[in-house]
């Protein structure tokens, strides 16, 4: 269960190959990158997809970025059953098409990897301190939060 | 009777501050009261009240305006995360 | 959208790395990897957990798999938007600890390429040919189709 | 007026045989009339009707035992898959 704040870049095979190195009760490692997409912009008054990005700077809170972080793994472990998982989120300036994020659950069966995989990248998008800035030709400006992404995480909420 | 109190993201900016410490005056004893407070210094900091959904965490953990705040608590009010 | 049948084992990092390579539109990449579990010995009459596996020889039916596979990514991708998807199945001997099977689908939204990704994997455990042979202590036994998976396959089935 | 047949897996094993080519005769039109025919061979051929949830495909194709079956295609049994 590591989590990574980093302004590095991550090699996702290793990390996937990692998880299940020198065991033999893993069955299942579902993963997850998330990248820059230059088609993101949305600004004020300007449609999605209109606004070409340029280049993103991710700011984060020291000190509450992993806690949060290790919290939400700590959530979906107590939802599901798997062995390990591991989340990586870089921060600093990334180009279009660079890796941002990666998630990755190990366990004996994939319904769990699958499920504990996507509500921590759903929990990561509503409750990990961070933010996006974006770099267009009409300028830089904050990534407003997504209604889609209440809506995800709002979904594993249990009855 | 402190409070070290944290700005993000447009926050930040806007407010042209990273961080701030605060007097505890009694009677203010909410991460709420505390925004109230700072945003009645007038602009820029009545962004504390203008910002659309603003967030609050009192030493890292989000809480809602009526989490209790004391003397030696970081407090950090930001808008809306957009990681991932 | 490009499948393969192989001995060969694969790279999960550089078939991720391939989906978005030199695109800016990619915000997505969800992926799975099967290993071959020493603990997944069910033969008849034995319960689960109580074999171990030595190891495991996958036998297919060649033509029809990879058209299966094919038909399989298709229909995801008349389901759900993404750009590219990759499936590769290996075949053969492998051992405990081995990567088996790999599928990863790159979209613009995490949504849409998790939900392509664990569809994929569920309909390729029962439409896909293949078929797995286990080496116990107690000798070798077919592996048995399980309900589970029927049943995840059939969640997706539309109203 | 031939078929080729594939058997695969367990069915492979028990039958001893991968593949087979088979004569049809008329009235034998279907994946199911192909399967009961062959079965009647006697051992160890019955396995085509006492394996648990056999599964049929004509020209690579899973189809249900009504699926016409004409000379000149390939019709696979066998059991449930467990890939993955």
């Amino acid at each position: 269960m590591t989590v990574s704040v980093q302004e590095a870049d991550f090699d996702s095979g290793a990390e996937i190959a990692a998880l299940s190195a020198g065991r033999e009760d893993v069955g299942a490692v579902a993963s997850f990158v998330g990248l820059v997409r230059a088609d993101k912009g949305a600004g004020a008054g300007v449609g999605a997809g209109e606004t070409a990005v340029r280049a993103m700077t991710l700011e984060h809170y020291p000190g509450m970025t992993e806690k949060a972080l290790q919290a939400i793994v700590e959530e979906a472990h107590g939802r599901w059953d798997f062995f390990d998982a591991r989340v990586i989120h870089r921060v600093g300036r990334l180009l279009p098409g660079e890796r941002i994020v990666f998630v990755a659950v190990a366990s004996s069966h994939r319904g769990e990897a699958f499920a504990a995989c996507e509500f921590i990248m759903d929990y990561l998008k509503t409750r990990a301190p961070f933010w996006k800035k974006e770099e267009t030709p009409q300028g830089g400006h904050w990534v407003d939060a997504r209604e889609s992404d209440d809506h995800a995480a709002g979904r594993w909420k249990k009855e | 009777m402190n409070v070290k109190v944290l700005f993000f993201a447009n926050l930040r900016e806007t407010l042209g501050v990273a961080s701030d410490t605060v007097r505890l005056p009694p009677g203010i004893d909410t991460a709420g009261a505390l925004r109230d407070m700072i945003a009645a210094r007038g602009e820029p900091w009545s962004a504390l009240v203008t910002t659309k959904n603003l967030r609050v965490a009192v030493n890292q953990q989000m809480v809602g305006p009526d989490a209790p705040v004391k003397a030696g608590d970081e407090v950090a009010f930001f808008p809306p995360v957009t990681g991932g």
